[in-house]
């Protein structure tokens, strides 16, 4: 298994209820699984335009494979500026 | 030359212009944001701003490295604030400076642009009947 | 809003910012023209700005109420130098306010661009081996 | 006969030797047969990349009819900003 941890900022900290979570996904699990996983567990990010991850500080495809100690970072749809 | 920053106290005009300034430049501009008391005609009481810190100051500056090259700009400095604002608030400042005003014009909007699509800053718009994430739903 | 200037004393940016801040509107373009120290290689030692004052002024203001209404912005400041000035030292500043940034962008363009055209201010670049009217000859 | 008074700026006053100038023009002179009377009399204006009129504060083309007591501006290539 793989632990990793999340970083949920803006609506998708609403949505998770915390800033961070621990949470276990299966080897191999890609940002796809985990995007699965979200959906099922909290369905209000079916509502979001979007939701974009991050590893560490970088934008990441829901191809990457997920590695153990990973922060990733849920990343709602931006408004700065 | 870039200068980036993600402050929590008030943004200064003079800080972002300054840096930029060079006598080997002839076209400066600079772009400000500013919190706008109504949104859809409603009124805006504040707006709070939440950025992923490292993320955000990462991204700014690799966008203001972009257009530096992409327009053979000289400096920009990019400023953005956190933390609650009031309407008239400077949100964010985007300044740069290159010989000639075209290409000034051309990457500060391109800084601007790219900063709205891609780093991670978040705004909340707090109205009298209750909160909205900006821009988070369709 | 239209604050048009033609001054023979230092520019001042945040009179522009200034004037054309206010709470209804989210974006501010401000174009600031500064004095190179170099024109094709050459070193300048100091400019010099001559005016037909009382139509360089009423061309300002036409080209202000133009861009205003055309891109629907609010506010517009265009400042302009007279008589000599060093390098580095701020010949023109226009600044513009409206509720979006992509009007102010376009409107301060075009300020700048239309201006340059056909505002009647000429300017003679001083070198160590002699002076031109810039732009006067083909 | 006109009288006129030129007003000249930038390069035009370097050519023609003073700020001020008076003028005398056959009546329904237009700013076109000034543009010639100038051209002769100032042959450096021929290599000016453009030289405009305006008559007061307003620009005007050469089919303007010059009145009695007019101000005309002569308006060599502009370089503000």
């Amino acid at each position: 298994m793989l632990n990793i941890q999340l970083l949920a900022f803006g609506i998708a900290r609403d949505i998770i209820g915390s800033r961070t979570a621990s949470l276990e996904l299966p080897d191999d699990a890609s940002l796809q699984d985990l995007r699965i996983l979200l959906l099922e567990r909290f369905p209000a990010f079916a509502q979001l335009r979007s939701l974009a991850f991050a590893v560490n500080t970088d934008y990441q495809t829901d191809e990457y494979l997920i590695r153990d100690g990973d922060e990733v970072v849920l990343i709602p749809p931006v408004s700065g500026g | 030359m870039i200068d980036v920053r993600l402050l929590a106290t008030a943004l200064e005009d003079d800080a972002c212009l300054s840096y930029v300034a060079s006598e080997a430049d002839g076209g400066t501009v600079l772009f400000k944001g500013t919190i706008r008391n109504r949104t859809a005609g409603k009124p805006v009481l504040r707006l709070t701003f939440e950025a992923y810190d490292a993320m955000a100051v990462r991204e700014m500056e690799s966008i203001a490295a972009e257009g530096l090259e992409k327009w053979r700009c000289h400096r920009v400095a990019i400023h953005h604030r956190t933390g609650t604002l009031l309407p008239g608030d400077t949100a964010v400042l985007i300044a740069v400076a290159a010989p000639h005003r075209q290409a000034a014009f051309d990457c500060c909007q391109f800084c601007i642009d790219t900063l709205k699509l891609r780093v991670p800053i978040w705004k909340k718009e707090v109205f009298a009947d209750g909160e909205v994430w900006v821009a988070a739903h369709p």
